[in-house]
């Protein structure tokens, strides 16, 4: 998790990532952040994020992007 | 089976396509359809007099400073409209006009008598092998009488026992 | 049959009072033979195509919810026999299969709309390109089938996604591609919203009634009132191009985005209104677009379920497909990571837009009109930070003013993009925009020449009238919907207003005989 | 009682506010097309006409139904319109059986030539004055162009909504204006000579179309079924032209089918209508003069071939036509006063 804070902090860093929900509804991220992430991702935990995964509730918060590396990382 | 499934799609799209083109004109209404692009091509078959040649629907003004003075003239009024249907007699023919706002367009030429012949030679009199002749390829033969359908005029030939009696150049109004 | 038709007001009256008086159970049946009824007036050729989309669609969601349902029964019957990777490789095999259907339902329904649409366009350009001549054959489109070829490829693409459940019936999932609101130009439904509001039993609501019937006044105002009268002049400026050159273009681009704005959104109007007086929520397509303050802006709220289709179904796949991936992670080796994560989202937005173009019409002036749209919001997006140090340094320009400079700015650049749709030839369109620049005849707009394009004195004052209708009630609409503030109003008030819409309506109307009043833009495309 | 008031309260001021606007946006024929309220004169008065003529400008320009009164006692009404078609013809006819039945129809041959619809405008003027009915509703059925729509014969609103911008006052008075016709005949007391009237063109094709074949037929069969007198006429305008070739097939039409055809043109000794005094646009209409000639003429051949009360000695009916005649002799009056001051009769009255 810590990991995926990091990688958050590097794009924006003014941004507490613990506790706030609402990354893409504030427009935090945007389209930019979101495909530079899933390259990230993809590459760090070895996942592979579809675009169907691409949806608001799975980005809009540190918390929630970790549950979905998680879920892909057992698939 | 994945090959099955693709094969049977495939055809789908072609047998569509196929249905696709049976169907009549096509109106292609891509974006904003408020380009519309008629096409023109003049009439071959126009009378003409002393050099001028009477297009039909063409403005009246013109054409009638230029084939010179009338020798009678009869104006009627439409029924309830204001607007003239307006006769102008010359030598040998009638020219007849319609007023559309204000102006008068040009609608029918009538030869009256033999002196006075079309650009193809033919007047009055002339005889069915003549008229075929001059009018061979545009000519729609239809018993006595010959109409020949251009994009706005109708050259219309009525014949009686094989000899031409009138001619006339009608405009086509919708 | 066109929205501002009286047989599609006779259609809507009927379907109404049919819809309240059945039984709850068979609503939504009433709606898909309303629907059926409605497309058929677009002539059986149009018919055959909805048909075959809808099936192949539905064949596709069925075969693919099955491979779905088969893999979790297999895991879930056997929890323990399983191990990790069993199980992910059970999970991938469904998957595979479940694309291949996908892929062949996308390529059957896509290659359909592409034979249909760019058939003579494709063979115009080989022609041009290598001199043959092959006769370019055009097809009639059928009616809307743009829309729903695409509201299908979403429905099919969420359920690989597995956002939503197959449907099972064939006939919902008809009614759902066939919705005769959206059918003609839209918006562009989901079927995980949609299908909820749409196949639900709903019971008669007076104030749920009123809002659709005023909702579709609305859209019958702006349409007729403004769109259809605007029509007139619009198209005496884009047929004569040659005499119309200079100052003219400036007025073109003037009239042409208001006609496009209230003819576009009165329809969507009309739509979203009608389906509300069934009970059944649409999703919005325009949220006061003339007020954004970039290009950006913009198109988040102009055709906003278009831009929305796009961007899940085509902007993120291929950005998160193999391919980008790799043009990703090497340009970011290559450029640094500053520019290097900038490149494959440019690239995947020229994709995007190229499609949006193309999509529009098989035409260049749409492909160029989807790239200059692109261009614009790349360079916006690249002066981001020279925006925000201009904004630091000068506080001017935080105020509501700068806003408003900021807002016209945003018109008159979509102003002119836009007007590529009304020439259709790209170097004409260039050269009559470059002739503004060059113009001297800037006195037509004042000389009283503006009233030899089609349009009386009393035309302008209707346009005029109805602008500034429109333009007030967007600025309500800011705070908040204008008819909840109209149904806290006394009943008399909320009555006069409606009888005052639909006197404009019938009398301000461009409709009839003298009126050749044009279909919606979108109609047909 | 209060949630129906407060349905049917709104329904009724809807309802008659766009009822209001529509009686003012519709034309009102008062400065310009004044035929157009000839439809709509007939209602007042509907009922006692023992003859009823039918036709175009040919009609309701030639025959003078306050002459016939004075001359045969015959009360008449000229169910004329402009360019009135025959289908136009019949469904007047229709609708006039629904407040009277006369003992002879009168009904003018030209229209036989037109088999199509013609044009809209028209239309109009020969179904909008109809009052509501299911013969109006078929003849805009029958006579539409396809730009038209029914709809808008039934809410006219629809059709002249965007007279908004042109309402002058005279669209203010909705509560009808002053009479143009006499019983349907239009006066005109001015004259111009018929000069050089061109010869016509031959035509290619002579037969009436099966339209206006239908329609002479549903009109003879109405008159039958009603015991009603059926009579054909040509009016003696001299143009536009009446083909022989025309006329002899009215004439084959009306020998099979016992029906009485009087070609006026072949008259013209007996009527006495001379073309230089009798007609004020060279021929196409005959005046005041022309038209009480040949109504006398005629009103001596109908009471000839029918028997036709004499209503000039039944008091209450002499006493509306006294009305009648002299509203007549004041527009005559009227007409030729403007003729003396302005030099051209620019006005009705």
């Amino acid at each position: 998790m810590e990991k995926l804070v990091l990688m958050l902090a590097q794009m924006h860093p003014d941004v507490d990532f613990y506790n706030c929900a609402s990354l893409i509804d504030d427009g935090i991220i945007d389209s930019f952040d979101i495909i530079s992430l899933v390259a990230d991702l993809n590459e760090e935990f070895e996942v592979s994020i579809s675009a169907g995964d691409i949806v608001p509730e799975n980005f809009n918060s540190a918390q929630a992007l970790w549950e979905l590396v998680s879920r892909l990382q057992n698939e | 089976m994945i090959r099955r499934i693709v094969l049977t799609m495939f055809s789908l799209v072609l047998v569509l396509s196929i249905a696709g083109c049976s169907s009549g004109d096509s109106k292609d209404h891509s974006g904003s359809q408020i380009q519309n692009t008629g096409e023109a091509q003049a009439d071959k078959y126009e009378f003409v007099y002393k050099g001028t040649t009477i297009t039909m629907k063409a403005k009246a003004g013109p054409i009638l400073e230029a084939i010179g003075e009338h020798n009678a003239y009869y104006e009627a009024p439409s029924c309830a409209f204001e607007g003239l249907d307006k006769t102008y007699s010359y030598s040998g023919f009638d020219v007849v006009t319609y007023t559309l706002n204000g102006v008068d367009y040009i609608n029918s030429v009538v030869l009256m008598d033999d002196t006075i012949s079309t650009p193809e030679g033919i007047a009055i009199g002339s005889n069915v092998e003549a008229i075929k002749s001059a009018y061979e390829e545009a000519s729609a033969y239809s018993g006595p009488s010959y109409t020949i359908e251009q994009k706005d005029t109708i050259l219309l030939i009525l014949t009686d026992n094989a000899v031409a009696t009138s001619i006339q150049y009608i405009a086509i109004t919708e | 049959m066109s929205f501002i038709s009286y047989s599609f007001v006779a259609f809507l009256a009927v379907l109404y009072v049919l819809y309240y008086l059945l039984p709850k159970k068979t609503q939504w049946l009433l709606l898909l033979v309303g629907s059926l009824v409605f497309y058929a007036h677009a002539g059986w050729y149009s018919f055959i195509f909805i048909l075959v989309v809808a099936a192949v669609v539905y064949t596709a969601g069925i075969k693919i919810q099955d491979q779905y349902d088969a893999r979790d029964e297999e895991i879930s019957a056997n929890q323990q026999l399983f191990s990790k990777d069993e199980q992910r490789q059970i999970k991938a095999q469904a998957k595979a299969k479940a694309k291949t259907f996908l892929a062949a339902s996308l390529a059957t329904v896509l290659g359909i709309l592409a034979v249909i649409k760019y058939t003579s366009f494709v063979i115009n350009n080989v022609n041009s390109i290598i001199g043959s001549n092959f006769v370019p054959y055009r097809f009639i489109l059928p009616m809307g089938i743009s829309f729903y070829t695409f509201q299908s490829v979403g429905y099919a693409a969420d359920v690989y996604w597995e956002k939503t459940r197959a449907e099972r019936n064939p006939l919902k999932l008809m009614l759902f591609v066939s919705f005769f609101p959206q059918l003609v130009q839209g918006p562009i439904s989901r079927f995980g919203e949609l299908s909820g509001t749409l196949l639900s039993e709903h019971k008669f609501e007076p104030k749920q009634a009123a809002f659709g019937f005023q909702r579709v006044l609305w859209g019958f105002f702006k349409k007729l009132v403004v769109a259809d009268r605007l029509v007139i002049l619009v198209r005496s400026l884009i047929l004569d191009p040659a005499a119309y050159r200079g100052a003219y273009v400036v007025l073109l681009v003037f009239f042409y985005a208001i006609q496009l704005y209230s003819d576009f959104t009165g329809g969507i109007d009309i739509a979203i209104g009608a389906a509300e007086m069934f009970g059944v929520v649409v999703a919005e397509n325009f949220a006061r677009p003339f007020f954004s303050k970039n290009a950006a802006e913009y198109w988040r709220r102009w055709h906003i379920t278009m831009g929305a289709w796009f961007k899940d179904y085509v902007f993120y796949p291929v950005s998160v497909s193999k391919a980008m991936q790799r043009i990703s992670s090497k340009s970011r080796s290559t450029f640094g990571q500053k520019i290097g994560r900038r490149i494959p989202v440019y690239l995947t937005s020229i994709v995007v837009w190229a499609a949006t173009g193309i999509w529009h019409g098989a035409a260049w002036n749409f492909v160029v009109w989807g790239l200059l749209n692109c261009l614009v919001i790349i360079v916006s997006q690249e002066m981001e930070p020279a925006y925000k140090k201009f904004h630091e340094k000068y506080p001017f320009s935080n105020t509501r003013a700068y806003d408003f400079l900021q807002i016209v700015r945003t018109f008159w650049i979509m102003g002119f993009i836009r007007v590529l749709d009304c020439y259709q030839n790209v170097p004409l369109t260039f050269r009559q925009v470059a002739s503004v620049f060059t113009a001297s005849n800037w006195s037509v707009l004042f000389n009283g020449s503006l009233l030899e394009l089609g349009l009386s004195e009393a035309d302008f004052v209707a346009v005029a009238l109805g602008c500034i209708v429109m333009v007030s009630v967007s600025l309500l609409q800011e705070k908040g919907s204008v008819r909840e503030l109209l149904a806290a109003k006394p009943t008399v008030l909320r009555y006069s207003v409606v009888w005052l819409a639909l006197a404009s309506i019938i009398l301000l109307g461009a409709y009839g005989i003298g009126f050749d009043a044009n279909q919606f833009i979108y109609n047909r495309f | 009682m209060k949630r129906i008031l407060r349905i049917i309260l709104p329904l009724f001021l809807f309802a008659s506010s766009f009822w209001v606007l529509q009686c003012i946006v519709v034309p009102k024929y008062v400065s310009e097309n004044v035929e157009g309220r000839l439809v709509a004169e007939y209602y007042d008065s509907a009922g006692g006409n023992e003859v009823m003529f039918l036709g175009d400008c040919e009609v309701y320009s030639n025959f003078s139904t306050v002459r016939l009164w004075v001359e045969y006692g015959i009360t008449s009404y000229i169910r004329g319109s402009p360019q009135q078609l025959i289908w136009h013809s019949y469904y007047l006819l229709e609708d006039a059986l629904r407040y009277e039945t006369p003992k002879v129809v009168v009904f003018n041959v030209l229209a036989m030539k037109y088999g199509k619809p013609q044009n809209e405008a028209y239309n109009r003027l020969a179904i909008d004055g109809m009052r509501f009915s299911k013969s109006k509703i078929e003849s805009a059925i029958n006579s539409m162009t396809d730009e038209e729509e029914l709809v808008t014969y039934i809410f006219p609103i629809l059709r002249f909504h965007s007279r908004w911008s042109e309402l002058c006052f005279e669209d203010l008075n909705i509560f009808g204006t002053q009479r143009l016709s006499h019983n349907g005949y239009v006066m005109r007391v001015d004259t111009k000579p018929a000069m050089n009237v061109p010869t016509p063109p031959p035509l290619a094709d002579y037969s009436f179309e099966d339209k206006a074949w239908e329609y002479l037929d549903k009109m003879a069969e109405l008159c039958i079924s009603n015991g009603i007198e059926f009579v054909l006429v040509k009016s003696p305008s001299i143009h536009p032209a009446w083909y022989p070739e025309w006329d002899t097939q009215i004439k084959e039409y009306a020998d099979k089918n016992g029906i009485m055809y009087v070609n006026t043109l072949e008259f013209q000794r007996e009527t006495g209508i001379d073309y230089e005094k009798d007609t004020y646009d060279a021929g196409m209409h005959l005046n005041l003069s022309g038209a009480e000639k040949l109504s006398v003429w005629f009103g001596a051949l109908l009471k000839e071939h029918f028997d036709l009360h004499d209503y000039r000695y039944s008091q209450e009916v002499a006493k509306v036509w006294h009305d009648k005649w002299a509203y007549y002799t004041w527009m005559k009056a009227v007409q030729e006063k403007i003729l003396l001051d302005d030099g051209t009769l620019n006005r009705y009255y």
